[in-house]
């Protein structure tokens, strides 16, 4: 059994002390050890931003890739190794902004990766820039007058997708985190986990005290998350009071389900050899 | 084994007509059929970005001996619509042929007085046969056969194996094929050229540069392909996607080039073969993650057609434009291969050769070819994948290690043993920030110059492995009077004007530099080292290649054939330019 | 009055006879005209693919842009001059596939350009391959076992976006796509039209006669565009009745409104001259 | 004014400590109340790319004469943690000090025995006055004034002016100023070192090459910007958004850079300047993008702010990586200009003219700078717009023509009047297709040809107008032993090389290449005639302006001094290479 010592990595941790990706890296690694899943088994996929330093703090295979890039680099390995579990980890800039046109195809594919959002509705690493999911009216050092676009709803896009798991989870529970990671692990098909995650630098409005008021959890009020109807009104709702916990899921093909040659097996671990071409040259003569 | 063509021994013909009606696969009926009857082949086309309207042709060429390109005129010309005879009288050699249909408005014999005519009723013989208009082509192509004197039984069973399954379609073409025939038969002489099936022949196969480099990464045990539709590479993604069981290759079209590259990289990470194809514009979307696998140190495989730019350009003309920027592309420095294709043969042989050299020094390698290459049909010798084979190079499939795996580790090659994630006992660390040796990333500026002198340390080996790969290659006499330098698909046309100036007696010589980079400079300078009048061939406006070689050798090649409006060189033009240069 | 034949150009149309993309042009430029605009303040653009060929037949200012990059490109447009029309021509690869993010972003930014998707459930300028509007089991040469993809349902993403005018259109009627695309102009704001364009050469399911089967109008059944609840139940409507016409429309700020250099006027037509740099300066003494 | 450093006539400080302790704030209150002093000053930061917990550290350097950059060492070391005197006390000079927090671990004194050690309650002081932990820096810098002997009531006057409306942040930080000079005045000596404040000065500003970059787009009348966050570019964006208003422009923050650039180019479409700014990973998406504008000849301007590669490489670090990928990116051939400002002067006088270029020809023009130069700051003397001014070249404000409007007309000079869309009576048809005159998209061969041929005719009257705009720029004695080549912000060492050499008797220049491409070839070819040695300098691995050079003029720089680890090349590096070679 993989225990969280095992997790750890020598990386020194250079989040901001407070930070709310402490807590998601907690959560993950609570789940990967009460799931059992051995740690080879697992990959980490991280994009740019703050979060993307998760790759160094957790001991499983890892790439850190581009920004924005989480969903295709975790596609192709999926396909190539469909006995992984794999887990992308991005922000909201990353996911939401330059990433989003892969979010809205991965989810329709049904790829069975698992899609983890430390959504600080900020642009963190780069010092405090508007993010698709900062709230109009937000300051920042680019919008220093208040953003002002109407903001993305990451939950809506995921549902309006085809996603077949849909949550939000809230860094400021760890416990209630880590549920909703062993269920999209669990999940036989793409997931969605928006994490509301406090940035306590960058973002000083939606703050965990912020979020504490407001946030409740989908569960404990008999939501029910094979209704697509219920999970359109509960994405919609955020102000006064804010759902976490599984909006939706459903089971529905695999996307590497569709492609032969993955029913010999991965094809990582399939031996390499000269094949023979004859049949396909004799159609050409 | 005989054909005789108007000039040499080769016979061309171009058969043209407007977009959707079939002209490409009318020349590749022929091109299969004239292979079959003992011949080697090369078939071009040219048609624009439209699905209709859009005026396409399609040269195919034919000889006892091996063909290389197209050549400057054609002895037969099957006109589909007067469009075709108007834009390609001129291209018929004196004492060539038309073949047009009877209720054309236009009469070849008003243009030119030097051809033969063989007016026949082609939408008389489709509405006697009841056959959709497209079949006119297919009659067109009885003719053509009679004219020639080439047995039609051979293109029955070409029609029969091209439409396998589909009897109603072979019938209605075969009974074309057979009224086109016996008309010509009944009511023209010959062309004066003739083709006749011979016997006993190698075993041959007709093929494009796309299949070729197709066939060349199943060969080489490519299990992921994921890939953009674009023009001129997309055929490579039709190949792959209807062969993929034979593959065992997953095949992929997502929803961009960015998605492509870098599920290419997930895959290749992950532990497989892995490949994409695009043209320029959708490589300039890759090239962030070209980057990405240098830095990761993932091994991948990137085909280019180029077609003319800037921007969306040309996209179904063909274009050697893209030459530096590959060489150049993605911010920071790092080493990578290119390699460009020269026919069809190299297509097969160097995309085998270069997942083993991915794979070996973990790099990207980009395989650069054009649509005139990727697009155009050649005859050749079953390709035999054991000749290359593959090497994975430094693969862990376990690790026994009591220490840690260090993904990165600083060895003296420069190359730091991967393994498949997954195994037991390690984990890998892949990191697109500079990073130490275990993958962590690092500011460190002792750490971050080690890591980039271990990337560049498999420059050496690189460079050797280059050389033993034969990266210049050589054709044509060795006192040369001239030399034509090139590269990719410029190989075609080269070789053929080397036969023409041999001809005239004139001596002459081609230098494909084949791998561009890294570049084999020794042997470029060596083989420039003489005093003959050199001609830079390039399709492009400001000579790539010779940049590179003044660049790596310092020679500066003044003679310049340079051709940048999507066409591919002819052979007369290099044979024109090199007396030109000899004077 | 611009007049149908100011609207034409000389050059020669090379879509395949019975191509959707006639009726289109023909409603844009029927717009045009009974809108009584005139043909110098409008700006048409163009996406890469068979609709793509738009700018060519129609004589208004014109820009054929890159694949995908149909928005960003009128985005800019708007800006520098907010009296200019701006229409943009997208297919479904364009606009659903690589433009895919585009389209979320710009339609929460509500940026009044008006976006007419050539969607015609296929690539068709690249020979036939699948599109993410694709139905499943289309069999295209990069699909020949059939499309495996949950498609994207371009209505629904707009709606998740924001988009403040969602609508769609059928080549098969000229008359009723004009009347949406003069709507579309005169609403204030973002507007998407996805137009069911048959495409007669590599779209052999989804011909006229399909969609003539299937599509009815909004407005004959009393669908009332304000309500949101209402555009999502008709969004989802794919198969035996396939609705056509305004699903939802709402006014809200629009996006230039939010830059106060823009109050001064159009910024295309402010006049250029070497500006006094000396408050700046100050700052950084 | 005086001012005298241990080693010469420059002073220098380093400020270090953690990532969120205000560092760099301090540095340029430093910085300011010395300019404000009548000196001139050069500062550069130093962070990881992190929010906290990494070390930063900033150097301020000044003098009464200019200075270009920073010392081989430092007179005066502010260390606010630990750690910073571990990493830094080998920095100062013999005889230097070191100011520390006496609740620190570390004993200074232990580990260097020639230096000043000034222990300070800093941690009391911050206490003692119930300020923020971060006013613990104001204090130290009151330390320093002291120890230099600057009056503090000029950095009273810059405090008061940085926190403008913040009454009370103000005061904290007098008081702590106040303190900090006091204990020092009681408590410490001098440094020996003595900065005197002058009276009468010039008017100077002190700014970053960011800035300066924002304010040359300002005085060229840009009225577009968009610009996805990107280090180290992002302040360009933080400048603008926060100067919208004073400056007409729109300041947009898209979804990705690839909306950026088209966004932008959407703009200049319309008639607007409009730029973008990037660094290598970003400007990778803009590629494509790029070859739009070239092909559809709309002028844009992009900056490149480079940052070590491969791919994300060292985000707040600086490099030279991307010189010859920027001169190639993106698919096909086409003019572009590619400058490189060396200083904050530089960024702004050349980001002038890049609008000027660009308009004229019609092309897009890229600056290319890097992180070193973008956010290290200097004083200079006011910008002045009207140096530059603008010209718009051919842009018709109003169409009388009784003929139709041909935006690409095939003219002698390649370019091509543009409108500006909405004017009455023409409408104008921009292309990514190849096109005609008209913009109607073409195959025509002949077209393409001329169409190619045009946009290349701009480089005849492009190359006149870069020779004139002095893109090759030499600093030093006349008769040189000895030459420095370089480009970009080696300027500044460079420089700083060049007094240093003198100091000891060595007659040296420096030759700088701003113009980049088109490449001043026949200037650098006679600049670099003689046979003194000559040393190249670049912050890569590769030597790309080796290449070019290479490339252009057939001289192969042999000596070479290439740093690559992500940190500015020092003035003494420089001098002993230059030794190395003279030997
Ligand atoms: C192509 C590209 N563009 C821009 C950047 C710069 N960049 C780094 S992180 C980041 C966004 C950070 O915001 P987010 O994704 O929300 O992550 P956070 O730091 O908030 O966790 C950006 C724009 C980059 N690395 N690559
Ligand atoms: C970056 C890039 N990738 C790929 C292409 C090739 N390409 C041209 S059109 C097209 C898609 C056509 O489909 P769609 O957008 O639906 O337009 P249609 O032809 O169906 O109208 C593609 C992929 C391109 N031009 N640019
Ligand atoms: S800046 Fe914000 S998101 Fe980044 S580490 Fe600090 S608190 Fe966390
Ligand atoms: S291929 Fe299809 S979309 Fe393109 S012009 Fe023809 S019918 Fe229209
Ligand atoms: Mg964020
Ligand atoms: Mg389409």
């Amino acid at each position: 059994m993989t225990t969280m010592e095992e997790l750890s990595t020598p990386a020194r941790i250079t989040w901001c002390p407070g930070c709310g990706n402490y807590a998601i890296l907690t959560a993950v690694k609570r789940a990967i050890v009460e799931l059992g899943l051995r740690r080879e088994e697992v990959v980490a996929v991280t994009g740019i931003g703050c979060h993307g330093r998760m790759t160094n703090y957790i001991r499983v295979n890892g790439i850190h890739v581009l920004h924005g890039r989480v969903l295709p680099v975790a596609t192709g390995i999926k396909l190539a190794n469909q006995r992984l579990t794999v887990l992308g980890f991005a922000g909201d800039g990353d996911a939401y902004s330059i990433g989003m046109g892969h979010l809205s195809h991965t989810a329709r594919r049904n790829v069975d990766v698992k899609y983890i959002v430390h959504d600080n509705l900020v642009y963190a690493l780069t010092t405090g820039q508007t993010s698709p999911t900062s709230e109009p009216g937000f300051r920042t050092r680019s919008t220093p007058r208040g953003a002002y676009e109407q903001p993305i709803n990451p939950l809506l896009q995921a549902l309006a997708s085809g996603a077949s798991f849909v949550a939000r989870g809230f860094a400021g529970d760890v416990r209630h985190l880590t549920m909703l990671l062993k269920e999209a692990i669990r999940h036989r098909g793409f997931a969605l986990i928006d994490v509301l995650q406090p940035c306590i630098v960058w973002n000083r409005v939606n703050t965990y005290e912020w979020y504490r008021e407001r946030v409740y959890k989908l569960e404990e009020e008999g939501h029910d998350p094979h209704s697509l109807e219920e999970a359109y009104r509960r994405a919609v709702e955020w102000g006064e009071r804010i759902p976490i916990g599984i909006l939706y899921r459903e089971e529905r093909p695999l996307y590497h389900e569709h492609f032969p040659p993955l029913r010999r097996g991965s094809l990582a671990f399939q031996p390499l050899k000269t094949p023979d071409l004859t049949p396909l040259l004799e159609e050409l003569s | 084994m005989v054909c005789i063509g108007i000039k040499d021994e080769t016979i061309s013909f171009l058969i043209g007509g407007e977009a959707g009606q079939g002209i490409m696969r009318s020349g590749s009926l022929l091109g299969r059929a004239l292979m079959r009857g003992g011949l080697h082949i090369f078939g071009v086309n040219d048609y624009p970005s439209l699905i209709r309207g859009g005026h396409n042709f399609y040269i195919l060429r034919a000889s006892e001996r091996e063909v290389y390109s197209q050549g400057d005129g054609v002895d037969l010309l099957i006109a589909l619509n007067d469009e075709s005879i108007e834009l390609h009288i001129n291209d018929l050699y004196p004492g060539g042929g038309v073949i047009y249909d009877e209720e054309g408005k236009l009469d070849p014999r008003e243009l030119r007085g030097d051809v033969k005519t063989y007016p026949t009723p082609l939408t008389g013989i489709v509405k006697e046969i009841g056959g959709p208009r497209v079949v006119r082509n297919t009659a067109a192509l009885g003719v053509a056969l009679s004219l020639i004197g080439f047995n039609p039984e051979t293109m029955r069973g070409v029609i029969r194996d091209t439409f396998k399954g589909r009897e109603g379609i072979i019938e209605m073409n075969i009974k074309a094929l057979d009224r086109g025939y016996e008309y010509a038969e009944r009511n023209f002489e010959g062309l004066g050229c003739r083709v006749e099936t011979s016997k006993s022949r190698d075993e041959r196969i007709m093929v494009t540069g796309n299949e070729a480099i197709a066939l060349g990464a199943i060969g080489a045990g490519c299990r992921f392909y994921a890939a953009y539709p674009m023009t001129p590479a997309t055929p490579i993604l039709h190949y792959l996607a209807a062969h993929d069981e034979e593959a065992g290759m997953v095949v992929v079209q997502p929803e961009s080039e960015i998605a492509a590259i870098n599920m290419v990289i997930g895959a290749a990470y992950a532990g497989v073969r892995a490949m994409t194809a695009t043209s320029g514009g959708g490589f300039c979307l890759m090239t962030e993650a070209l980057g990405l696998a240098a830095m990761t140190e993932t091994p991948i495989v990137v085909v280019i057609n180029q077609r003319p730019g800037p921007s969306t350009g040309m996209a179904t003309y063909t274009s050697q434009g893209d030459l530096l920027f590959t060489i150049h592309a993605s911010q920071g420095e790092f080493p990578r291969v290119v390699v460009a294709p020269g026919d069809v043969d190299e297509c097969f042989y160097l995309t085998m050769e270069a997942f083993n050299l991915a794979e070996r020094f973990q790099i990207p390698v980009i395989i650069l070819a054009d649509k005139y290459l990727a697009e155009s049909h050649r005859s050749t010798r079953p390709f035999d994948p054991s000749r290359v084979g593959i090497d994975r190079g430094e693969l862990l499939t376990e690790w026994s290690g009591d220490e840690e795996y260090r993904r990165y580790r600083l060895t003296e090659s420069g190359i730091s043993p991967r393994i498949i994630p997954g195994i037991e006992g390690a984990t890998m660390l892949a990191n697109t920030n500079e990073h130490d040796e275990y993958g962590f990333a690092t500011t460190n500026p002792e750490m971050v110059k080690a890591m980039m002198d271990k990337r560049f340390r498999k420059l050496k080996a690189l460079r050797r492995e280059i050389e033993r790969l034969n990266p210049v290659r050589v054709y044509g006499s060795e006192e040369a009077e001239a030399t034509i330098v090139g590269w990719g698909s410029t190989k075609g046309p080269a070789l053929e004007a080397l036969r023409m100036l041999e001809g005239e007696g004139i001596k002459a010589r081609f230098i494909q530099v084949v791998y561009l980079e890294p570049f084999p400079a020794e042997r470029v300078e060596e083989l420039l080292s003489g005093d003959e009048p050199k001609l830079l061939v390039e399709m492009n406006k400001t000579g790539q290649l010779g940049s590179l070689i003044k660049l790596h050798t310092g020679v500066t090649l003044e003679h310049r054939l340079l051709r940048y409006d999507g066409r591919p060189v002819n052979p007369g033009q290099i044979c024109n330019a090199i007396r030109g240069v000899m004077r």
